[in-house]
């Protein structure tokens, strides 16, 4: 690299700090108030960043996740960081948790008798998990005073979310006609073959 | 392989196992006419077959194999009591479908969130403390700040009963053994009866605890019974030697069912 | 800044992500040995990211620290972090802390599993940080060997009681008054009634 480095201007190199520091992703306008800035000026400082560690520019780079911003890790340097930590960045989730997590993430708050009716099975020990691994938190009681779920930051912020909204309508995993079709269709069959 | 593909040959019905919970469901196999023992045991076949049990479908077919149970105990025990049950067969089939949708749902809505857990898999995030300097200080709250009606409040909350799972559809009356044991001694005094004359008009309940007093009866060597045939009559009547004076003898046995 | 950001070097990129992801300062040997370079190519990278976290070019800079290399925030924007992280706090209860501390209060003393199983969930941290900030105190075991807590102190300070006999009749907020059975036995069955 033969140019030299740019100095940045303050304000960016401000935001900068905050984001390296806060293990939580940062709001604009916590950002603007703790920079006692505008958010217009923040956001622009925000704009330079990007562009800072956009992807071959620095083996930082700037995410917009989990209702803020942070920074995280260039996945091209996964390969050395798995060997310098010597473990992976999070555990996968077994199918159980995964299918907690989904529920928890879509209906909450959602307490465990409730999850147990829709796996079919106790969640006791997923639920446990979740919660150990922060990616799930109570969330006050239901009117029968059982504890309530739901998920947190810090799930947005390991599955790449900026907000709830972004994951999709549930409804879309729902069967299709052409699948309602075709178990009628086998019904009428079945049907047929009952009266014959 | 999904459960719904089970093959299963039934008396009843002969075909894949979902094709056999949509026909249950729209009440064209009636629920009382199917052993689900031989569902439970045309799977345990196919998991001998396959020489490994394959957690996903496992609980998959509980899952289902348990709702169906539920909804057959719902049927078996429609009764007398029917206007006390607050779930109707209809409204039963109707939760179960819900039900497997549900869980279908979410399972699709898991493997979706597996598959963005797996597109983040190269970003890390750092985890460090902040640095000395700016730890927060955490102030203790001063005197009298807290309200001791929040805990009133929290206890009344935890005192809150669940609604109960409403086993009412399960009616249970309360038959004590005392009395029906009572009742056998009663017919034993005229020297020999038949079960089904020690039953007669009661409800299921009352026949299972009237059984198990004869069980009870037969322990303490007051009774004997002969069976002719299967489904047969029961004819009860005091074993050869009956202990003179076991009658009196006889303490008061209070459990009720 | 109009220039634009310059690519940076692979190797480079990745020693800044690794030293970004460690709380710990890194030694050259740790850093070759993660990204399979030499000694040689690693200092060469250091050298670059020198410049780039240089004061005055980024929030985030680069320091030799206890024989290696770490990043720090930029002592400039220290101001702003402190107004982000470490405004004073009064420690509050969490709703997770009162309800244990309700329960303690309640029925002292009490072991950490009946509270867990009136509240259905472990109240581990909750003990802890009510231990932590003098609320509760152990009180001997109980016949099982668990060891039983009682409150302190410190707790009818905070509450504003002169003693336990102060605690408001719980009856004012019982939603099943016709439910029989000392209080112990009731929450009990409460909470198993919740755990389903």
């Amino acid at each position: 690299m033969s140019e030299r480095p740019a100095n940045v201007p303050r304000l960016a190199r401000t935001v900068e700090a905050l984001l390296f520091l806060s293990s939580d992703p940062l709001a604009l306008a916590e950002l603007a108030e703790a920079c006692e800035a505008g958010e217009g000026a923040v956001t622009a400082a925000l704009a330079l960043l990007a562009e800072r560690h956009a992807p071959g520019r620095s083996g930082i780079v700037l995410r917009e996740l989990g209702g803020g911003w942070t920074f995280a890790s260039d996945p091209a340097s996964e390969d050395a960081a798995r060997r310098l930590f010597s473990r992976p960045r999070v555990a996968t989730l077994t199918p159980a948790q995964a299918e907690t997590l989904a529920i928890v993430a879509y209906l909450q708050s959602v307490s465990r008798p409730e999850i147990a009716r829709i796996r079919g099975v106790s969640a006791d020990s997923a639920v446990a998990t979740l919660l150990d691994r922060g990616l799930i938190e109570e969330a006050g009681h239901s009117q029968f005073g059982a504890i309530v779920y739901r998920t947190t930051t810090q799930f947005l912020k390991l599955f790449g979310l900026r907000s709830l909204d972004e994951l999709p309508d549930v409804a879309r995993w729902d069967p299709t006609p052409e699948e309602q079709g075709e178990l009628r269709e086998r019904l009428m069959r079945a049907g047929e073959a009952r009266a014959g | 392989m999904s459960i719904a593909r089970l093959e299963l040959d039934l008396e009843v019905f002969t075909g894949p196992f979902d094709l056999l919970l949509t026909l249950v469901l729209r009440e064209e196999i009636d629920l009382l006419e199917l052993s689900l023992a031989d569902v439970v045991l045309a799977y345990l076949d196919h998991l001998e077959a396959r020489g490994e049990l394959e957690l996903e479908s496992a609980t998959e077919f509980i899952v289902l194999i348990a709702a169906l149970l539920e909804l057959k105990s719902r049927l078996m025990l429609l009764g007398e009591d029917d206007e006390e049950l607050d779930i109707e067969p209809e409204q039963a089939a109707e939760e179960l479908l819900a039900r497997m949708l549900d869980a279908r749902r979410y399972r699709a809505a898991a493997g979706h969130l597996g598959a963005l857990l797996e597109a983040e898999r190269g970003h890390r995030f750092r985890e460090a403390p902040l640095p000395p300097g700016l730890r927060r200080t955490v102030l203790a709250p001063a005197a009298g700040s807290e309200h001791p009606d929040a805990l009133g409040a929290a206890i009344g909350r935890l005192l809150a009963m669940a609604p109960e799972i409403s086993l009412r559809h399960v009616s249970v009356p309360r038959v004590a053994v005392a009395e029906r044991l009572a009742l056998l001694r009663g017919l034993l005094r005229r020297g020999s009866f038949s079960f089904e004359e020690a039953v007669r008009g009661a409800d299921r309940m009352t026949v299972a605890v009237t059984l198990f007093a004869l069980l009870e009866l037969y322990k303490r060597g007051e009774a004997d019974w002969d069976q002719g045939e299967s489904f047969g009559e029961i004819d009860v009547h005091r074993p050869a030697a009956a202990p003179a004076g076991a009658l009196s003898l006889a303490g008061p046995a209070a459990a009720s069912a």
